[in-house]
């Protein structure tokens, strides 16, 4: 299919809405017909992102999340954006390991597991005003039965 | 079945939740710190049986115990880890400092 | 729990994303820890609604479909926005088995499903601006263990 | 599993899908005029046992097939009914046309 298909969602920052997150893209990327494995990779990346905003952008006050998600061509893109503290310094930022939260136990891996798990990102950053992860991922590569 | 942890002798035993992200991890946390606080524990074992999913908050929290159990001088363990959760832990680095089995 | 929880929603009015639309709402009504029936209850009155959008509201044009779910004290409140045609009699409109497509062999019993499956169910309508459908449940009026 | 639909004899068999919504509507009313036009069929028999939702449009189908084979001089038969299934079917009103029979 060449058509389009579009989703937005926006919903309070809290940590008991990650699994909800997930379960939207989820359920939005399947009629692109992936593999399990694909499924997983998306929402990896898509918790990542979720969680990045909850924990540093808003640091952890009840804010809006937005997330859109565009279907063309078996590709599949998904934004995240908050309107929270921004990041300073985003290549920095997306050296795997480098976290300015080590004493919430962040791992620094997100911006890594986002790269290994989506096909392409970007983030768009600016202190004071928000972030926004732009991730892209061609879902059905494999041949399947 | 709900993630649970139990004690046997000096061994911690998590059996981590379906989900482990930043909402689940945060209260693994709390509950095996509290665990290690007040019992003498040698040895952490996670079990992956029941976990479907995990990102890099799960990593944070195996990161986490494993620098505990190194300051005690003891040893973490994963077992019953899937296809999915090996190549997470594998990217993440903390497969190095793991003890990992398939089966128990 | 009396905090509040809310989310957006907004998608293409293509019937391929209706079971989206009842994933991502189910999933989000969870936190309230509700039976398997009373999220069976949701669904289908959000299928309904979703429904109706597409069909009448837009008239099978690909046009935005708005959801927002919001919760406190146990209590669910969805509302379904189409900008379609709207309704001109809307009482009349929600008798059961009142249909204007019988054709496409709608069975009329949309909004009676609704009335059924919530507790309150209001709608606002003008024709030529859209329609609003509001509903509300209370989640866990009887004890589970 | 799929929906499918089988002929034997003169009755049709139509094993719905998991979720009978607007969407799968459209594909089984399709397909079963499909078949209603090229084979004499005397019954038709929903069978609901893969079947987890259905809305008011799921209504439809069955209200359209009914006239379909009442103009013919046939019958429809629900089997496989779960109590959901039932609620909606007695709600519509529909289930005074149906033979129902929980089991097949
Ligand atoms: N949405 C965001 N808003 C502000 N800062 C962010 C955001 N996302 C990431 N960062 C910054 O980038 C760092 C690295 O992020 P990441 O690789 O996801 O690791 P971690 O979340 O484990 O810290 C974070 O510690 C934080 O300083
Ligand atoms: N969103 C809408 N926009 C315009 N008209 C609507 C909308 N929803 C319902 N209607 C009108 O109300 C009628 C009854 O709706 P409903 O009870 O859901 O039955 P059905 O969808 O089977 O026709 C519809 O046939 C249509 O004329």
């Amino acid at each position: 299919m060449s058509e389009t298909n579009e989703m937005k969602l926006e919903f309070d920052s809290r940590p008991c809405n990650e699994s909800f997150a997930r379960v939207a893209v989820a359920s939005f990327m399947t009629q692109l017909n992936p593999t399990l494995e694909e499924v997983a990779d998306v929402k990896t990346a898509l918790s990542e992102a979720v969680t990045n905003a909850i924990v540093h952008g808003y640091q952890n006050e009840v804010k809006k999340i937005h997330i859109e998600c565009h279907i063309q061509d078996q590709v599949l893109e998904v934004k995240v954006t908050d309107y929270g503290v921004g990041i300073e310094d985003v290549e920095l930022a997306m050296q795997p390991m480098y976290t300015t939260k080590p004493d919430e136990e962040r791992s620094g891996m997100g911006f890594a597991f986002m790269e290994a798990f989506m096909d392409e990102l970007e983030v768009e950053s600016a202190p004071g005003k928000g972030t926004t992860v732009w991730m892209k991922k061609r879902i059905g590569r494999f041949e399947r039965k | 079945m709900e993630q649970y942890f139990e004690v046997a002798g000096t061994d911690l035993f998590i059996c981590l939740p379906e989900e482990v992200d930043h909402f689940n991890s945060e209260k693994i946390r709390r509950e095996a710190d509290r665990i290690l606080q007040s019992r003498n524990i040698r040895r952490i074992i996670f079990d992956f049986s029941q976990t479907q999913f995990m990102d890099s908050s799960g990593i944070g929290v195996i990161m986490g115990r494993y620098k505990n159990m190194r300051f005690m001088g003891g040893t973490v363990t994963a077992v019953h880890v899937n296809e999915r959760i090996r190549r997470i832990l594998t990217l993440s680095g903390v497969y190095k400092m793991l003890d990992i089995s398939d089966m128990r």
